[in-house]
């Protein structure tokens, strides 16, 4: 379970351009549920997503992840949690450039110091799984906009995270792969991974696999509008 | 002063390494001074990547400092031509007072930097740094060493007169004069022996006992450091001359020249780092008990132990075989 | 300690990696990195090098050289001092040399002319150095004219050539029989230039040497290890300042590196900011950054390292001739033997890979801490 | 610049003369002989050697003549083998031109600034004058023959 308390994150605090990205959210999400963070750009969605998913500390306010507290925790620590929690998928894959298929897989792998020739094992399964296996030692810059989605989908789960963090997923791609990515995100879901994903496609969050929908506006929960797929087992803390 | 490349090697690096430590000392007091870990601010966020920092400029200067350490003693060897009377690295040391002070300083600062290493990689394994205001109050010790090394070292090279008579190893370290040095040399020899085997016998016997059981930690370190000047008091007054062959001649430098097959560099080296890891148990002990340390530092310690034991087993091994193979008979 | 292991391999795996797709942008500065290494390692494998054949060479020198002067000037010495010398106890042998300096205006050069005592020559008969045959292409057994004190022409045959072997010290010389040097010259018969003091033990040279002194007050005792120190000082004094003049040259390459490392592309920033968002931590990005110096580093030490060796010992540092030809106008073609220590290394890596670190380490340390959450936003 | 010119000039000067001649062939100690007092290689100390020749054709070589009269005063200690009578001849190395001379019959100055490998030495001539101007010019303090050297006297060197 994953508990946000008064979470507030401000960036350049006391300079003039002070601004407020997340202002007081309180959560509660549940394990093994999709969770869409809905919302206009601006709103703090992605923010939102970043503080959760252990890559920058809020300003004040406290997170609880699987039970731990993980506010006072130095960056270094996060850093462990992170990779070992959390598989990310960017809007922009960023995938980098220049390296194969199968190196940008492993590529979060390799600060933990695993045997190279099992980490080669485990990401080629993960490109066979997602069909892109033939592609394992092709340049990145090859692909096509839905191989490029898969290979980051295979990268994110490299390091066996029981937690998958993904930022408007289907901004870079037509209906079609929208529709196949939220079949991956479906297959994820029966393997009992959480999800959290912020979007304001409707391909997303209008998907049957979706357990809760979270409105943000302006950094705050949107209370009054919890949308249509808000289940039973939704909890909202009440945001001050 | 000497214009020889090294010398200007040496002065140029310690300048650079004095640069980036006064720099590290600047930011290890705002660290000290604005340390909050509960606090998410922008602010504490910047001090905690300085300290990611600060501790890759005291790596390099730990390595620094043992590559300095013996270009340093090689170069003033090399200059012994240069100097009436000298013969090797002991005799130029003393052509001025800066030479043996120089010495002790880096050996100190290798040694010092090292142990503060040790004390940051614990503290880097817990969650909320624990000993972070300790460990860079040490770094303001450190940095005054640092900045004091530069000085004399740069004193003692230009204070450097080619036409000083300065005396030789021989009579430096020769018996029967009063100095520190010619009395160390003079030290009767089966007794230092007897107190060189035991204390590397107690050293490992309490390192190895630390390390199965994780007890008597000060006892083990502080039995490393007087292992440790034991030894260094014990290469003059016997183990230099069982390699040199020549019962005279307690020169700690000439072991690391061409001619004994720069076997000085394994002896000292095996030294330094058992010295550098045993003591490290010992800065370790008082925070052993910290909460979030109780998980890590134990098991650092004991791996620390075990490195120390191997190192200073090297050590008596290279020692040992040296005085059974030796075609000298000092004690018959 | 099999994870530690594997971790630097995968990270420095990966740098190599990047270097590699990088390696147009990184070879200017390996470039400059590389030539200053070698410019460096030149300086101190050439000097270093003289060095060590000078004091071979010395070894079989006299122990003492006695010279006599007036009013602060050599002047000839006269014989009758030998028998002095020879009665100061310790004292095995004393010779007389003859030796002096010829301007051949053909040549724009300087011999050094001596009668060595033990070698057997007919006062018509020359030995030259090879430096000598070589400007004035004179061979064995062709004539060489010499201009004598008095204006008479004097010639020589070439008996033969000294080997070049010995070139560093005997390119400009010539040797000739004690009358020949006489007839040049006008010596006299009653002095010689110099005299050579053989000591057998050197414990008693500085005894003997206020000997000297006492028992002759115009001379000047000079003994062999005092050479040996001029060597020494002379050349480390040359290096040193050669070094000195290089540092202009450092400091520009440190500049350029810190240039280098603090501006780094778009896409490098893009990079370390997707490697710290799927989960690399910064120790981790400094390391990579740590290992990627080092890679270009010792790349480029290893390079500027050979590279002088090869310059050095095998083309005789030819790219240093026009400087050192000052020296003397005879440049000689020696083969220096190649002699390297560990100290030249570690000298060479205190003067350019330890500053090239320190001067990287705080770029890098900036470039490794950019926000995680920085691919968020990108 | 002209010292330099002087340097170089010497180096030409060697090239030529090379080596004088030895007048006398002094000790060889080859590269294995030890000292049986010390055991120290003799043969890295060539000034000092002295050296003890026996009837049977063998030798004892020393890296002094401390050392060497060290085995002198107590053979039974360092030898077995051999007695006081099976001496043949001793040899020292004279201080000023190294040659080896007869050690009963030269001349030992004690107490002076000259310290060989083993430290204090007795430091051999082969004439009283010689013996005389070394202790003048370095301090010594008293001039011995062979005969007059007792146990003792080697026993307060150490």
């Amino acid at each position: 379970m994953i508990t946000l308390a008064n979470v507030r994150k401000i960036f350049n605090q006391a300079r003039p351009n002070e601004y407020t990205a997340v202002d007081g959210v309180s959560l509660q999400l549940e394990e093994h549920d999709v969770t869409v963070f809905k919302g206009p750009s601006g709103s703090g969605k992605t923010t939102l997503l970043s503080l959760v998913g252990c890559m920058a500390r809020p300003t004040s306010g406290r997170i609880h992840l699987l039970g731990r507290e993980i506010t006072s925790l130095p960056e270094r620590f996060l850093t462990e949690i992170r990779r070992k929690t959390f598989g990310f998928i960017f809007q922009q894959f960023h995938l980098i450039k220049g390296i194969s298929v199968l190196d940008n897989v492993m590529l979060p792998a390799y600060p933990c110091g695993e045997r190279l020739s099992v980490l080669k094992e485990r990401a080629l399964h993960l490109l066979d799984l997602f069909n892109v296996s033939q592609k394992a030692h092709t340049r990145v810059e090859w692909l096509s906009g839905g191989e490029a989605q898969r290979v980051a989908i295979a990268r994110a789960l490299i390091n066996g995270p029981s937690i998958i963090i993904a930022d408007e997923p289907t901004a870079h791609l037509d209906s079609m792969h929208s529709h196949e990515l939220v079949e991956i995100l479906r297959g994820l879901k029966n393997d009992r991974k959480t999800i959290l994903i912020a979007s304001h496609d409707p391909i997303i969050y209008d998907s049957d696999i979706v357990d809760k929908v979270v409105h943000l506006r302006d950094g705050k929960v949107d209370e009054g509008d919890t949308g249509p797929r808000t289940r039973g087992h939704l909890q909202l803390l009440k945001g001050r | 002063m000497i214009f020889h490349p090294a010398i200007i090697a040496l002065c140029v690096a310690s300048l650079f390494i004095c640069l980036m430590i006064a720099y590290s000392a600047y930011y290890g007091i705002k660290i000290v001074k604005g340390w909050d870990i509960k606090s998410g601010s922008e602010q504490q966020l910047v001090l905690e990547r300085r300290t990611y920092l600060i501790s890759a400029i005291l790596t390099y200067v730990f390595g620094f400092y043992l590559i300095s350490l013996f270009l340093y003693v090689f170069t003033v060897d090399r200059l012994h031509i240069v100097f009436t009377g000298a013969m090797c690295a002991a005799g130029v040391l003393k052509v001025n007072s800066y030479g043996y002070p120089t010495l002790l300083l880096k050996i100190m600062i290798f040694i010092f930097a090292g142990l503060w290493l040790i004390v940051n990689y614990a503290d880097n394994r817990a969650y909320d740094y624990p000993i972070i205001k300790t460990k860079y109050l040490l770094l303001l010790i450190l940095t005054p060493l640092v900045i004091t090394e530069m000085i004399l070292q740069a004193g003692y090279f230009l204070q450097m007169h080619p036409n000083i008579i300065t005396s030789c190893c021989g009579s430096l370290f020769s018996e029967g004069k009063s100095s520190l040095t010619s009395e160390l040399a003079s030290l009767p020899v089966v007794p230092m022996e007897v107190a060189f085997y035991l204390s590397m016998l107690l050293t490992v016997y309490l390192g190895i006992s630390f390390h199965r059981k994780g007890e008597k930690g000060y006892l083990f370190s502080v039995t490393v450091a007087i292992a440790f000047l034991i030894s260094l008091v014990s290469i003059i007054s016997f183990i230099s001359v069982y390699y040199y062959e020549l019962p005279t001649h307690h020169c700690p430098f000439c072991i690391l020249q061409k001619e004994y097959g720069y076997i000085g560099y394994f002896l000292y080296v095996a030294l330094l780092g058992g010295a550098v890891s045993g003591m490290g148990v010992g800065v370790l002990m008082p925070f052993r008990n910290i909460e979030s340390l109780t998980g890590i530092i134990p098991s650092t310690q004991r791996k620390l132990a075990l490195i120390a034991v191997v190192f200073f087993l090297i050590f008596t091994a290279l020692v040992t075989y040296r005085i059974v193979f030796s075609n000298l008979v000092l004690v018959s | 300690m099999e994870r530690w292991i594997e971790r630097q391999k995968n990270i420095l795996d990966f740098t190599l990696s990047s270097l590699f797709r990088r390696k147009w942008k990184n070879a200017a500065l390996a470039l400059v990195y590389v030539f200053l290494v070698f410019l460096l390692a030149s300086v101190i494998f050439f000097t270093h090098a003289l060095k060590q054949e000078a004091g071979i060479i010395l070894q079989n020198a006299p122990e003492m050289i006695v010279q006599r002067s007036i009013a602060g000037r050599q002047a000839p010495i006269p014989l009758s001092y030998i028998d002095k010398l020879k009665d100061i106890t310790g004292v095995s042998a004393v010779k007389k040399r003859l030796w002096g300096y010829y301007y051949d205006p053909t040549a724009g050069a300087n011999y050094t002319v001596m009668a060595p005592e033990d070698v057997q020559l007919d006062p018509r008969s020359i030995i030259i150095g090879e430096g000598v045959s070589r400007t004035r292409q004179v061979f064995k057994g062709s004539t060489m004219r010499f201009r004598a004190y008095d204006g008479k022409i004097i010639a020589f045959e070439v008996k033969s050539i000294m080997p070049s072997e010995s070139e560093l010290v005997s390119s400009d010389l010539v040797l000739m029989s004690e009358d020949g040097f006489r007839r040049l010259f006008d010596a006299s018969g009653e002095y010689a230039t110099d005299l050579t003091l053989q000591v057998k033990n050197p414990r008693e040279l500085s005894v003997i040497a206020s000997k000297v002194v006492h028992a002759l007050p115009d001379t000047r005792p000079i003994l062999r290890d005092e050479l040996l120190r001029t060597y020494e000082s002379v050349f480390d004094w040359r290096s040193g300042m050669a070094l000195f003049l290089v540092s202009g040259a450092i400091l520009a390459f440190l500049i350029l590196a810190w240039d280098k490392a603090s501006g780094m592309s778009h896409e490098e920033k893009r990079e370390i900011g997707i490697l710290k968002g799927i989960g690399w931590e910064t120790s981790e990005v400094v390391l990579m950054k740590f290992w990627e110096g080092m890679v270009v580093s010792l790349s480029a030490f290893l390079a500027g390292i050979i590279l002088a060796y090869i310059h050095v010992f095998f083309t005789s540092a030819a790219f240093f001739e026009p400087a050192l030809k000052g020296w003397a106008v005879l440049y000689p073609r020696f083969k220096l033997t190649p002699f390297i220590d560990a100290s030249q290394v570690a000298t060479l890596l205190f003067l350019t890979v330890v500053p090239y670190t320190l001067a990287t380490v705080i770029p890098s340390w900036r470039a490794a801490t950019v926000d995680p959450d920085s691919v968020m936003r990108m | 610049m002209n010292r330099f010119k002087l340097v170089f000039l010497v180096t030409v000067v060697v090239a030529v003369h090379l080596a004088w001649a030895a007048e006398t062939v002094p000790i060889k100690p080859s590269p294995t002989d030890k000292c049986p007092v010390c055991g120290m290689f003799v043969a890295k100390y060539p000034d000092f050697v002295a050296a003890i020749l026996f009837n049977d054709g063998s030798y004892a070589v020393f890296d002094g003549t401390k050392d060497m009269l060290k085995y002198y005063f107590d053979m039974k200690k360092y030898d077995r083998a051999k007695n006081p009578s099976d001496i043949k001849s001793i040899q020292v190395t004279s201080y000023y031109n190294l040659n080896p001379i007869d050690g009963r019959t030269a001349f030992y100055v004690l107490g002076s600034d000259v310290y060989g490998p083993m430290g204090i030495e007795l430091i051999p001539f082969a004439n009283q004058a010689e013996a005389q101007e070394f202790m003048k010019d370095h301090k010594g303090k008293a001039i011995v023959t062979f005969g007059e050297i007792t146990r003792e006297m080697i026993e307060k060197m150490d």
